[in-house]
């Protein structure tokens, strides 16, 4: 009804209080808002949260897989907070972060930047060959066989080829955190969504820049990287959060080994929940949660959305 | 068409990711009240963050008031959502739908009112022939291609198409290059002209805000300081900040103080005259100000004035001296043939005098719009 | 046994349906917690009859089902036997499915959801130690087959050495586990023919370590590492001295404390001098490999790019593709030219470590079945793995491939019955005379090994993890500088005895001291008999100067 | 794009920067390539050749055995209980019938987040939406485990309701493909990607459909949709390829060989391989007979490698299709 009263063309003396009155307590858009957002909000209340309480509610308990079960208040909190392996667990987490943000994450940025100046035909094939996917289990066996210490393909370029030491790699307490991260380098690329963004940029913002005689580094800097920001900003801060839960993958390749530098705090969590200690595991999971907590409201603090962009 | 009316409207600030602290605190819209007269111009200017664009959204529903009243010809319209407004809106960035063509966005308008498909092709054929040449060229081509001044062009004719009851423009022309601009002003001013649709025009720049608007409300902090014609803010300004913002170059204000009938500035000063006196309420400390042309220079009651340059102004026949009084720069209309001097002795013409209250800043004496003919 | 101590707190099932109703309605929360508690201890798992149709689930192990029709090439031996028993018991409705029995959260997980398959293996949940099967049993994830050992009359039918493995299907008196394999321990293999091209004596059972390693240094060479070890190779080294893991001399009884273990792993020299070696081996003559898997191992040992490999003894009978039976076989030499087997040495002080003791791998049975379930499953195990079907299965693949060796793997049999009816020949006649030595080397003088799990009641937590020591061992294997030996065990020890001051143990104090006086007593017993001069020098010395006091004899 | 300037590419300081970068991407290409070659020519060999070290750079006696065996397996033998395409139907539905609930849901979130929701509530529901992120799933995996089986009761057995002696109607979706869509539905990390996305979506272009009186959902399908394709793609991509991916939590929830995914096909098979790690002879004794039969039939890691890289090809497929799409989305956008 409001529609036929207020579309154009209706003469102007029609448009009487009375008829629009009835639509005044409609606000459509609400109600639209909600129509979107209810179906995440039940799966994620279900199958997100859910679930998170029901653990957090377990990490207060002295639960075992089965049998009897009591509260015990913060004496998980209290058992890993003292055991002296949560503390080097974290240690090398953060490192692990934080190496792996240093050297996996603009590769991808600069690769797609790179990548979409060359030729369509040309970009096509590259694009394919960059981002070529490999399913995880294969790769965990091809990088097993490539580090292995007394005849790996690394070990005969170390020492047949560039004529260095014999080097320990995966086995060596200093060196191991980075051959971890050695295959995100060149295998992982979340270069696509990197891709995506970059070509919503007009062209125009690149002619215009050039002919202000912005260089190569300028364009680069003040318009592809500016104007992929929100998505820079988004992966990274899924990569911090991703990379301070990392476990898999240094499972596979190491174990924790040697020594323990390269035990993760959720590796460790794994091997609480191992040893049938549910509790202390959450109760550790609990504490790994805070610290994420903390380091990405920092950088968010840090990275706040620029309000000229 | 439609007479608009904002009725006490008051919106509180929704504090986003881009909003400093300060402007967080207070209200976005405190109470603004104007009408809109059927058929005019109205431009709202302002610095930035004054609520102008807030405004603007408030009238065309795309936010809503949290109290007040929006009325369309007596109509009360606050919560009609603003696809049922009949509005037509022109963005700063033109918003164009990118995956369309310049067609596609003329048309989604009667394709989510569920018009036929004659009458669509109808309007966009009119409107192409009243846009003028080249348009139906423009509209068959991907909105991306096109320049600047191009997709003006179409996101105008996109809100024409419907033949809105209002036409909103927020600062449309801010994007384009100086002079490009210079030319759709005049473009638009003529359409606007030709359309007779009564319009709500943001900009920040005053100059277009004069050029554009049959009236002008000056905004701040999200309070209408002053509505109404040009002559009405440059002669009568409310307070200082509508005084100031109004007029190039800008009105110089003076700090002053009047002593025994005299206005002292720092040492100097000059006999004020009685029926000033008057006007000012007995006023001792306050804000003095004065427009480059309401300057009188060599007069033998002139206080004496540091010139720091002059600029010539061939094509004005005038020239104007920067310089220095009672430590504020002052800008004064000089004859062109004045000799370059260090110092210069001015004198206020009183009719064009400007006093301000110094706490409030509300005007205790202004020039006046002046009878000419 | 206090494995149900249903009056002490919730059971973890009242606990969860507390928090379901929590998440239905957060009022009953309080309210529920006492009402549900009652109910369940009284009204759960109530037994049904005994010819009740039951179903097994089965994920694979430790029998293939078999399909609704046979595969290309008919059913496998195993399969027609299995198949023979569901004829004979058709109230029993069998189901393959897919369950990650292998991986010990999965499996964890499935038992804590009651969707555990019939059959899996307590050790993966264990971590592979037989404390640890205790503890998984004290917390209700094995189910308990006491009742059907009686049912089936189980124990008369195994085979001494299944017996004397005790230790890894019963605790206390209650049965959790099912033999279904025996191994002869863990031993060396090395290859004849290698050692021969070489010129250098192949081992034999009195081999020491330090033998070993100057043979490992002269058979590497560029395209071949002398010996090949797991990833925890130190350990076999270690255990010949009485250390490691598990190790006699690393663990001090401290009934004081709340967990009443604390650890020592900076007293002893000979752990240091043990640890050396492995270290020179690897990083000074790079003749060790100490970084693979037991099948890795084989491959390498196979394809004789390593010429000693450490491995479970019963390899030797591995009839697979790289199986030593394959090595001769493509070597066109007979099997005992080829491959020569060892157990582990005897340390510097003349102690023969725990590693070669022979143990019994056992299959455990879903918590969740009913007597009659529970029935069914030991009666399809009963009759797979001792009973008839297992003779016609062995029968059966002898039948079919006329190889002695396929009869007799794995062997030693858990039943008594050391040969197969209508089978001619025996052990010896498949596996040499040399291995048949070796393995009654190992079930006579290893067996008696005492074990920490025989003597202590089960507790309740696995205590500390071992991180730490796994920590030590593999920064010790991997790090090629001038890593200090003492203090990388005094780092493990030092957060190994933090860790253990947050656990408690349910074991009572006297109940404790009782069975640490037993378990050193059997001790000096096994070591007096069979290793004397390391009982005189070692074992006394050290037991009266640091354990009696700590017992407080 | 433009990085380089059209006119001028002859100079010498840009000619020498323009070999410079394409010589590091095709560099980049020969490091990414190097599993690739590894695993076809693994694929290649014969079971003894591999286990060879150093290993063979060729293969020695190129042999397609590998190949053959895993494609003429038939159903009921060691290796696979079901034939191959059953597996790979298996997972097809579940991924797709992920991706079709997952991705209109997760981007309905993200964009009413992103343009419909301001100030406070927009931080809060974001913040409700990408909280769970910030926890290792291994947490969580019990509990969502037992909501599979009686949904919401996170408990193995139904409570009464109270008073009577019938259960709680419950959803039960374990051992279906349920069990794998449902809890992946919501997806934070495609809902930070989409919300990253919306994000640069102009509000004003919103508002100006708001304006010619375009519904949410309308405004939605006709305008933001079109301008997401590239996004749609990658996110599709990705969650397809964690899909497909994954084996634990289908090991986990599905029991039923007939209902398994590929993924946990091969890695069954796998687990056989590596399981034998412990200091336990026991522990290589329990599956000495399933590696017994896998070498009998003839699989060795060659096989492996075969079904490893059956498994690659359709995130493969997934990659080159969401590639085309988001190629697309580049034409859309005039870049020529």
């Amino acid at each position: 009804m409001a529609e036929q009263t207020l579309a154009p063309g209706t003469p102007v003396e029609e448009m009487k209080p009375a008829a629009v009155v009835e639509v005044k307590l409609t606000r459509r858009s609400r109600v639209e808002k909600w129509a979107f957002l209810i179906p995440a909000l039940l799966f994620q209340l279900s199958w997100g949260w859910y679930p998170l309480v029901v653990a957090f509610l377990l990490s207060m308990t002295d639960a075992r897989p089965r049998g009897p079960i009591s509260w015990t208040g913060f004496q998980s909190y209290s058992r890993v907070w003292a055991d002296p392996l949560v503390g080097s667990a974290f240690r090398v987490t953060i490192i692990y972060a934080a190496l792996s943000i240093v050297l996996t994450f603009l590769i991808p940025i600069i690769v797609a930047i790179l990548l979409m100046e060359m030729k369509p035909r040309v970009m096509r094939w590259m694009m394919i060959l960059w981002f070529l996917p490999l399913s995880g289990v294969a790769s965990t066996i091809m990088w097993r066989y490539v580090y292995n210490q007394d005849f790996g393909f690394l070990q005969w370029i170390a020492m047949d080829v560039l004529g260095l030491e014999r080097q320990g790699f995966l086995a060596s307490a200093d060196q191991v955190l980075f051959w971890l991260i050695f295959p995100g380098i060149l295998m992982f690329g979340p270069g696509l969504i990197y891709m995506a963004g970059l070509q919503s940029i007009p062209q125009s913002y690149y002619e215009a820049a050039e002919i202000e005689g912005a260089g190569l580094w300028r364009k680069i800097w003040t318009i592809s990287l500016p104007r992929i920001r929100p998505i820079i900003v988004m992966m990274l801060t899924f990569a911090i959060i991703g990379s301070l839960q990392v476990f898999d993958w240094p499972k596979l390749m190491t174990d924790g080994g040697p020594g323990g530098a390269s035990r993760t705090v959720v590796m460790y969590m794994f091997d609480l929940l191992n040893s049938l200690r549910y509790s202390d595991a959450t109760a550790l999971a609990i504490f790994l949660f805070i610290l994420i907590m903390a380091i990405t409201i920092t950088y968010r603090i840090l990275f706040k959305e620029d309000p000229d962009s | 068409m439609v007479r608009v009316e904002l009725k006490h409207i008051t919106r509180k600030y929704q504090a986003t990711s881009e909003s400093s602290e300060e402007d967080a605190k207070r209200p976005a819209l405190d109470d603004v009240s104007m009408t809109i007269e059927d058929g005019s111009i109205v431009s709202i200017v302002g610095p930035s963050g004054c609520g102008k664009s807030t405004l603007l959204k408030t009238i065309a529903g795309l936010e809503y008031a949290d109290s007040g009243q929006i009325l369309y010809n007596n109509v009360d319209v606050t919560r009609i959502e603003p696809g049922q407004r009949g509005v037509g809106m022109v963005f700063q960035d033109y918003a164009l739908y990118p995956t369309m063509k310049g067609k596609g966005n003329l048309h989604y308008y009667f394709e989510v009112h569920q018009r036929t498909e004659a009458e669509m092709e109808q309007r966009t054929r009119e409107i192409a022939q009243i846009m003028g040449v080249g348009f139906e060229v423009l509209i068959g081509q991907k909105t991306d291609t096109l320049s600047g001044g191009e997709q003006q062009r179409v996101a105008i004719g996109r809100c024409i198409v419907r033949d809105p009851y209002v036409f909103l423009m927020d600062e449309p022309i801010s994007n384009l290059d100086a002079k490009l601009r210079e030319r759709t002003r005049i473009e638009i001013k003529k359409m606007l002209r030709k359309f007779k649709v009564t319009t709500v025009y943001v900009t920040h720049d005053q100059q277009e805000a004069i050029f554009m608007g049959d009236r002008i409300a000056v905004m701040r902090k999200g309070k209408v300081e002053q509505y109404g014609t040009f002559d009405d803010l440059y002669f009568t300004p409310a307070n200082l900040f509508v005084a100031t913002f109004i007029g190039t170059p800008p009105m110089s204000v003076i700090p002053a103080v009047v002593a025994n009938g005299r206005l002292m500035i720092d040492q100097a000063g000059w006999t004020l005259p009685d029926e000033i006196a008057a006007a000012l309420n007995g006023q001792s400390h306050l804000r003095f100000g004065m427009r480059a042309e309401g300057w009188e220079v060599d007069a033998p009651d002139g206080i004496p004035m540091e010139v720091r340059y002059i600029d010539r102004i061939p094509t004005e026949q005038a020239a104007f001296a920067h310089g220095t009084l009672g430590g504020i720069s002052v800008t004064v209309i000089i004859p062109i043939d004045h000799p370059e001097v260090t110092t210069m002795r001015v004198t206020p013409r009183w009719d064009q005098t400007y006093f301000f209250d110094a706490t409030t800043e509300t005007a205790l004496r202004t020039p006046g719009v002046p009878d000419l003919f | 046994m206090s494995s149900k101590n249903a009056s002490k707190g919730l059971s973890r099932r009242d606990f969860l349906k507390t928090l379901g109703i929590g998440g239905a309605g957060a009022a009953m929360f309080a309210a529920g917690l006492p009402a549900f508690a009652e109910r369940e201890s009284s009204a759960s798992f109530a037994p049904r009859a005994q010819n009740a149709n039951v179903t097994l689930q089965i994920a694979g192990f430790p029998y293939t089902v078999p399909t609704a029709e046979p595969p290309e090439g008919g059913y496998t031996a195993q399969q027609q036997a299995f198949l023979a028993w569901m004829e004979q018991n058709p109230n029993v409705r069998i189901e393959s499915i897919e369950a990650p029995i292998w991986g010990t959260g999965e499996l964890r997980t499935l038992i804590t959801g009651g969707t555990a398959p019939a059959f899996f293996h307590p050790g993966v949940l264990a971590l592979w130690t037989i404390e640890g099967k205790h503890v998984v049993f004290n917390q209700g994830l094995l189910a308990d087959l006491t009742a059907q050992y009686e049912e089936f009359g189980l124990e008369t039918q195994y085979s001494d050495a299944v017996r004397a493995g005790s230790i890894e299907w019963e605790v206390g008196g209650a049965r959790f586990g099912l033999p279904e394999g025996v191994t002869p321990g863990n031993g060396i293999f090395f290859r004849r023919d290698i050692f021969e091209e070489a010129g250098i004596e192949p081992l034999t059972v009195d081999s020491t370590w330090e033998e070993i390693e100057q043979k490992a240094a002269a058979l590497t060479n560029e395209s071949r590492l002398g010996m090949g070890t797991q990833w925890w190779g130190v350990e076999w080294m270690l255990a010949s001295e009485g250390y490691g893991k598990a190790g006699l001399f690393n663990y001090l009884p401290t009934p004081e404390n709340g967990w009443n273990w604390r650890f020592d792993y900076t007293s002893y020299p000979e752990m240091v001098e043990a640890t050396a070696r492995y270290r020179r081996m690897i990083h000074q003559d790079r003749s060790l490999g100490s970084n693979y898997g037991d099948w890795e191992l084989l491959g390498q040992f196979f394809n004789g790019t390593m010429a000693i490999v450490t491995v479970p003894l019963q390899f030797f009978t591995e009839t697979g593709d790289i199986g030593p039976g394959a090595l001769a076989a493509q070597l066109d030499r007979p099997l005992e030219e080829v491959v020569g087997a060892i157990p582990h040495p005897r340390g510097m002080n003349g102690m023969y470590g725990p590693e070669g003791r022979p143990g019994v791998s056992v299959i455990s049975v879903n918590p969740d079945f009913d007597e009659a379930t529970k029935s069914a499953a030991v009666s399809l195990y009963q009759y797979m793995s001792l009973g008839e079907g297992f003779v016609t299965q062995r029968r059966l693949a002898f039948e079919q491939t006329g190889n002695l060796q396929r009869v007799f793997s794995p062997y030693p049999f858990v039943s008594v019955a050391q040969s197969i009816e209508g089978v001619e020949g025996t052990p010896t006649d498949a596996w040499g005379q040399e291995y048949i030595d070796l393995v009654n080397y190992t079930t006579t003088t290893a067996a008696g090994y005492p074990m920490r799990g025989e003597f202590f009641p089960p507790e309740l937590d696995l205590g500390p993890t071992e991180s730490a020591w796994g920590d030590a061992t593999s920064l010790l294997r991997d790090d090629p500088g001038d890593l200090d030996i003492s203090a990388t065990y005094q780092t493990a020890q030092d957060i190994r005895n933090t860790q253990a001051e947050a656990f408690s143990s349910v074991i009572p104090d006297d109940q404790f001291i009782a069975a640490a006086q037993a378990y050193y007593q059997a001790n000096a017993e096994y070591w007096q008999a069979n290793f004397p001069d390391f009982y005189e020098n070692t074992y006394r010395p050290w037991f009266e100067q640091v354990i009696a006091p700590r017992l407080g004899v | 794009m433009s990085l380089f300037p059209k006119v001028g590419r002859n100079q010498p300081g840009l000619r020498v920067t323009w070999t410079l970068v394409v010589a590091v991407l095709c560099i980049g290409i020969f490091l990414h390539l190097i599993p690739f070659y590894f695993m076809i020519v693994t694929s290649l060999k014969t079971a003894p050749e591999i286990m060879r070290i150093p290993p063979t750079l060729l293969p020695e006696n190129p042999t397609l055995a590998a190949w053959q065996l895993v494609f003429q397996v038939s159903a009921g033998s060691t290796i696979l209980r079901q034939p191959l395409y059953q597996y790979f139907l298996n997972s097809c539905i579940m991924a797709f019938g992920t991706l079709a609930l997952s991705l209109p849901i997760t981007s309905f979130a993200a964009y009413a987040n992103s343009k419909l929701q301001r100030g406070r509530g927009a931080r809060w529901t974001f913040l409700f939406f990408i909280g769970t992120l910030m926890v290792p799933a291994a947490v969580t995996l019990i509990p969502t485990f037992l909501l599979t089986r009686n949904f919401p009761f996170p408990v193995p057995t139904v409570p009464n309701i109270p008073g009577t002696e019938t259960p709680f109607p419950v959803i039960r979706t374990w051992n279906t493909a349920w069990a794998v869509i449902i809890p992946g539905v919501f997806s934070a990390f495609n809902f930070l990607l989409f919300k990253g996305f919306f994000d640069t979506i102009p509000n004003s272009i919103i508002q100006a459909a708001r304006v010619d009186g375009g519904s949410e959902f309308n405004i939605f399908r006709r305008i933001v949709l079109p301008m997401s394709i590239p996004v749609f793609a990658v996110a599709a991509y990705l969650q397809f390829s964690g899909v497909w991916d994954s084996f634990m939590w289908p090991l986990l929830v599905i029991q039923d060989s007939t209902r398994s995914p590929m993924s946990v096909a091969i890695y069954n098979l796998i687990n056989v391989f590596m399981s034998t790690g412990t200091m336990r002879p026991q522990a290589s004794l329990a599956t000495n007979e399933q590696i017994r039969q896998l070498q009998e039939a003839g699989l060795s890691w060659n096989g492996l490698v075969v079904l490893g890289i059956l498994q690659t090809i359709p995130i493969f497929i997934m990659f080159i299709v969401s590639r085309n799409y988001l190629l697309k989305g580049v034409k859309i956008r005039g870049l020529k």
